[in-house]
């Protein structure tokens, strides 16, 4: 039996739950799907703050931070699109309070506000306190807060509910389809449900996973970015994965930007602030990217500590008070999962895989689009780390990607309200569930194969080791052979489990099948871009080159299966591309 | 759990019952901190018990004021301990049963109550015990 | 479930005060009864009291006593507790307190009850 | 180190009742719980079922009864355990759907029955309505609840009565109740002051143990309770 609604939003992080408060207060009849309880999506990890030009502490304007965003992202970023996220950021931080979200407080009351990497005051002077707050827990804060402004409207939940297949209309995604639905497996029970719907957008989350060392959750696997590839949409600027540069060692959890926003150190083995080197303005507060190269120059002339593969974060002079009051989560974490009590030692870091600056095109209405025209696609939306607007560019700057949350579910949920009215049904039926069906039963059927976690990990491997901080012509054709490999052993996989019931060993294979997508696009898009812009940085083409490559990548699959690359100009508006110097 | 309408707002099903109960508790325990243990005290500690026969009793109950003090005692302890029954035979019974345990309890507590009032008011003085 | 958790110090103090809550109100039971039986039929109630004054009587009712100690003890625990919420963060040092306090109390008690069963005189006296 | 890893297990498509089978894995001191389930998982059975997701404490995935207590399996090392011998469970009292995953339906619906939401009566104003640090500060402890549900499977009154609404729900109402931009503490104490809402709190404290947030929950309850009482007389 097919089900339907008029909208449908997959992903309850973040941006698919502010766009479902705004479907849900326009009185649409719409539902959320996602494969985790709402409140276990990946958005409630976030940390350390979410940008605003309040001006609670100091002047600020958002104008210096759509500058901030810009040149933070090296100018790949599409100037329209910053300036709606620089602007639109105010008041929805402002609506998130009226929600009831738990702000850290300055003194006379309102919204307190700490410094963050890469923004700074008056184009660029000095860093600034925009970052709004709520402790180190400020993606949990807006997770609760959204969540429960959704009981609160009665919004619709398929919790469990992991989508499987997007359905479409009159052809493929890219060539004149319609978005028209989902199909999604239930988790409890395996039950295929076909949901077809006038309105999809897709809010699933990064794709982390692909790399050994991440700050990612298991469930960040990229799924919507896979599923509206392998529909025929492009996929846009993959070559950019921000590496966050204070993940703790091995395990990749992060330690929020947050620590040095309240003034920590980075050490090297000779105790040497070594970001002096290297952006001497802002210090440890340069922009991610330049951070986490800086780090990896260390290591290589051997200055990691005691020669091994990480530096020091270092919050001690910091005092016991402001650590409790306004770190104390990630100081947590280092005491449960380092067993080092950051009051007294330096905490070992290293860069972490991180951010998504890549994903599907979107313009400034959340609406996907196919070309290098920015065609809409009639029907699909996207939004949150999912989606590529693009208002991050060639990297992203702290805190810019709960704004983007923020500003882009909402502009989605209400470009979806104008867009279903007058809309009618697409015409799907139960049909439509078949081909996604015959691949979960041939999973199922496969008697033995190689298990799908050998894959994942040598995936995690090359992707960490090659397609990491810095790359190179040879590293990336190595991976690019090794995650061919990869995908032909992928068909021979085979799971434990054959049952229905909660099967996870099935669904893992699944998202082993997506992570393989993005690995390759991603892979793909690096080797054709020549140049370091942000956060692709090549050690044969070390600088950057606007003459060539001031342009997003557009990866889109082949009739062949391969991937087909093409690149779209970059929207420039108010600040022309200069040399990026912190 | 509490039931609650389509638009969220609050069903209450039980009033201020359990919260009179709630508190009534407290109070007759700290009531019966002080009573029992001065009574333990008395008719364990300072005197021995063999000794304590009936004429024991009608003498100390030879004035009004011990009998106030024992009466209240009663009062308390018999909500008490019976509303504390109540709370333990809530947790581990459903259904009818504990719709019967709990009017067992309620009318054990009436039944003692009135014993042992009926004995506090009726008790006879120590010379007709004797006699 | 009550046995396969391992729960700490708040878990054990709630089991004790339940199970002493029961006991005490069982020997409640027995003790208006009796009284009751003393005020209808005295020379039987004398009767019963020469149980009360035997060895066994007397293990019974320091039992008896320990259970209202500890009962009263831990019942002021919780009431203060539900007075003053933060104290909660004190639970098991007021638990620890209870303990130190059942026993200081609950020596005397003992000699005193106990004495007679094995022929003593009762260490302390009031001249009744 | 040799691990021994004896995880209660249930298939509702094989199985009368749960059953034990024993893993053993190669673990180092600072693993933790569910980096042995993963390693089970991958290298010897992966029809071995639980949650997780974000490994680091702050989804509320993967809570379990280990070693007897509900703890995160991504928030217990092995050498904390102080054992080579670690059990593994289902959280108690709730039905179990697989080997370690339980049916958080009802809890979630508990969670929903308290009002957990914002509702201020006065009209939104321009900028951000002012609070000051002192008002932030009361309820600043139960904000940081990730619904986990450890708490409330650990609590003997609630497997003792499942209507119970039990500490989270509790914890979430506190957070509202208590938060000076709130208009509707009433409406929530109204509820919480039902049978089955703060009175069938024992203090019995599993649930304060149990909370990988380290939320002060008895603490929280008696806050609600008293409220009540203050309120109602
Ligand atoms: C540790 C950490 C700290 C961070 N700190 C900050 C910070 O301080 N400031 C900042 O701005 N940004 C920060 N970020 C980045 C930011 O938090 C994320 O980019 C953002 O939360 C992503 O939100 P989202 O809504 O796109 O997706 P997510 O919150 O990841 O949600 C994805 C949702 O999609 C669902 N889903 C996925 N696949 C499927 C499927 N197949 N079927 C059904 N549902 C599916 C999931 O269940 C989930 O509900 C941080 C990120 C991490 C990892
Ligand atoms: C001497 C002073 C006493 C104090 C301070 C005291 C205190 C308390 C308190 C605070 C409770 C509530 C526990 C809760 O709800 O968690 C309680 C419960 C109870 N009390 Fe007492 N009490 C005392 C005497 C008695 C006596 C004399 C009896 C029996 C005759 C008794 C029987 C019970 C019972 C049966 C319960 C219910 C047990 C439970 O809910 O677990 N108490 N007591
Ligand atoms: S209060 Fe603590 S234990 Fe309970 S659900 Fe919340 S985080 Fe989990
Ligand atoms: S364990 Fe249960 S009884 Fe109260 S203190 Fe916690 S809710
Ligand atoms: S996996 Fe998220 S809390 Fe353990």
């Amino acid at each position: 039996m097919i089900r339907e609604h008029e909208a449908l939003v997959v992903g309850a992080g973040g941006a698919g739950l502010w766009a479902a408060l705004e479907l849900a207060k326009a009185g649409v009849d719409s539902a959320v799907l996602t494969k985790l309880y709402p409140t276990r999506s990946h958005t409630g990890a976030a940390q350390g703050g979410v940008c605003a030009a309040l001006g609670n502490q100091e002047e600020d304007h958002w104008e210096w931070h759509m500058f901030d965003t810009i040149k933070g992202g090296d100018y790949l970023v599409d100037q329209d699109a910053a300036e709606v996220l620089a602007r639109e950021a105010i008041e929805t931080v402002i609506e998130l309070e009226h929600m009831g979200l738990p702000f850290n407080r300055t003194p006379d009351g309102k919204i307190d506000q700490r410094r963050f990497g890469g923004h700074t005051r008056n184009y660029g002077e000095g860093p600034v306190m925009r970052a709004c707050f709520a402790a180190d827990r400020t993606g949990h804060m807006i997770l609760q807060t959204l969540y429960q402004q959704c009981v609160k409207l009665g919004v619709k939940f398929y919790d469990e509910y992991h989508v499987v297949d997007l359905l479409t209309e009159g052809g493929e995604l890219g060539s004149g389809g319609r978005a028209a639905g989902v199909v999604a497996y239930r988790i409890a029970d395996g039950q295929l449900a076909v949901i077809r719907s006038k309105a999809v957008l897709l809010a699933t989350g990064g794709f982390g996973r692909m790399f050994r060392v991440t700050s990612n959750a298991w469930s960040l696997t990229g799924d919507g970015v896979s599923l509206a590839y392998r529909h025929g949409l492009p996929v846009q600027d993959m070559e950019f994965y921000q590496f966050h540069p204070t993940g703790i060692v091995g395990l990749g959890i992060l330690l929020s930007e947050a620590a040095r926003g309240e003034g920590a150190y980075l050490l090297n083995k000779d105790g040497q602030r070594f970001m002096e080197r290297y952006a001497p303005k802002l210090m440890e507060l340069a922009p991610r990217d330049m951070v986490s190269r800086a780090i990896v120059q260390e290591l290589r002339a051997g200055r990691g500590i005691d020669g091994k593969d990480y530096v020091y974060l270092d919050v001690r002079h910091l005092g016991r008070q402001k650590i409790d009051e306004k770190l104390p989560d990630i100081t947590d974490f280092v005491r449960v999962y380092q067993g080092i009590e950051p009051y007294t030692d330096p905490i070992p870091i290293q860069p972490t895989a991180h951010y998504a600056m890549g994903g599907i095109p979107t313009n400034i209405h959340a609406q996907a689009t196919c070309d290098a025209a920015n065609t809409v696609v009639p029907g699909l939306y996207a939004a949150g780390e999912t989606a590529c607007v693009s208002v991050h560019g060639a990297n992203r700057l702290g805190t810019n990607s709960l704004v983007d949350l923020l500003v882009f579910g909402r502009r989605a949920g209400r470009q979806m309200v104008l867009d279903v009215k007058g809309q009618d049904m697409p015409d799907v039926t139960d049909a439509a569930a078949e081909p996604v069906r015959a691949e979960i039963e041939a999973l199922r059927a496969r008697p033995k194969g190689e298990r799908k976690e050998a894959i994942r990990k040598e995936l995690a491997d090359v992707m960490m080791d090659d397609v990491g901080v810095y790359r190179t012509a040879e590293g990336l054709e190595s991976a690019r052979t090794k995650v061919a490999e990869l995908r032909d052993r992928y068909q021979h996989v085979s799971i434990d489990d054959k049952g229905t019931t909660f099967n996870t060993d099935l669904l893992e294979a699944r998202e082993v099948g997506y992570l393989l997508d993005c690995a390759e696009t991603m892979v793909a898009a690096c080797i054709n871009r020549k140049e370091s812009r942000g956060a692709h940085s090549r050690e044969d083409y070390p600088e950057r080159d606007d003459v060539n490559f001031l342009t997003h990548s557009l990866a889109t699959k082949g009739a062949d299966g391969a991937v087909a690359l093409d690149y779209k100009p970059v929207t420039i508006t108010k600040f022309q591309p200069k040399p990026r110097v912190y | 759990m509490a039931r609650t309408t389509l638009a969220g707002s609050a069903r209450p099903m039980t009033g201020g019952f359990e919260l009179a109960v709630w508190y009534l508790m407290r109070l007759t325990a700290l009531a019966l901190f002080v009573l029992v243990l001065a009574h333990f005290t008395i008719v364990h500690f300072i005197y021995d018990p063999a000794v304590q026969n009936a004429n024991w009793i009608a003498a100390r109950w030879s004035g009004a004021a011990w009998r106030t003090v024992d009466w209240l005692m009663l009062a308390a302890v018999v909500f008490h301990a019976f509303m504390g029954m109540r709370t333990v035979i809530h947790d581990y019974t459903k259904g009818p049963a504990r719709m019967a345990l709990t009017m067992l309890v309620y009318l054990l507590a009436f039944l003692i109550f009135a014993m042992g009032t009926m004995a506090l008011v009726t008790f006879p003085d120590a010379v007709k015990v004797a006699s | 479930m009550l046995f396969r958790y391992r729960g700490s110090e708040g878990m054990l103090a709630w089991a004790f005060h339940r199970i002493s809550g029961v006991a005490i109100w069982a020997f409640i039971l027995l003790h208006v009864l009796d009284i009751w039986l003393a005020n209808v039929n005295p020379p039987v109630y004398n009767d019963l009291l020469s149980l009360y004054g035997s060895p066994i009587g007397r293990l019974l009712e320091t039992a008896l006593g320990a259970a209202v100690l500890y009962h009263a003890l831990n019942g002021v625990r919780i009431v203060v507790m539900d007075f003053w919420p933060s104290t909660t963060r004190y639970h098991k040092q007021l638990w620890y307190a209870n303990w130190v306090v059942f026993v200081v109390i609950g020596i005397p008690f003992v000699l005193q009850i106990m004495a007679p069963a094995f022929g003593l005189a009762a260490p302390f006296s009031f001249g009744g | 180190m040799q691990i021994e890893l004896r995880i209660l297990r249930f298939d509702p498509e094989k199985d009368q009742k749960p059953h034990e089978q024993t893993y053993t894995v190669e673990a180092g001191p600072m693993d933790r719980v569910l980096d042995l389930l993963h390693k089970v998982k991958y290298e010897q059975d992966g029809t071995l079922t639980f949650r997780r997701s974000c490994a680091h404490g702050v989804c509320g995935s993967d809570a379990m009864l280990i070693n007897g207590r509900n703890r995160l399996a991504c928030k217990i090392r092995v050498d904390q355990l102080k054992a080579r011998r670690i059990t593994v469970a289902p959280l108690p009292g709730l039905p179990v759907m697989k080997d370690l995953v339980v049916d958080m339906e009802a809890f979630f619906a508990k969670f929903r029955s308290v009002q957990p939401y914002l509702q201020a009566d006065s009209l939104d104003p321009d900028r951000e309505r002012l609070q000051s640090q002192a008002e932030r500060a009361v309820f600043d402890d139960t904000t940081k609840c990730i619904l986990c549900a450890a708490c409330t499977t650990s609590c003997p009154s609630f497997w003792a009565q499942p209507s119970y609404v039990g500490p989270a729900a509790i914890v979430n109402a506190h957070r509202f109740i208590f938060d000076s931009r709130d208009d509707h503490a009433d409406d929530r104490l109204t509820i919480l002051a039902d049978r089955d809402g703060v009175w069938r709190c024992r203090t019995i404290f599993n649930c304060t143990d149990a909370c990988p947030r380290g939320i002060h929950i008895t603490q929280a309850i008696l806050e609600v309770s008293s409220r009540i009482v203050e309120h109602q007389a």
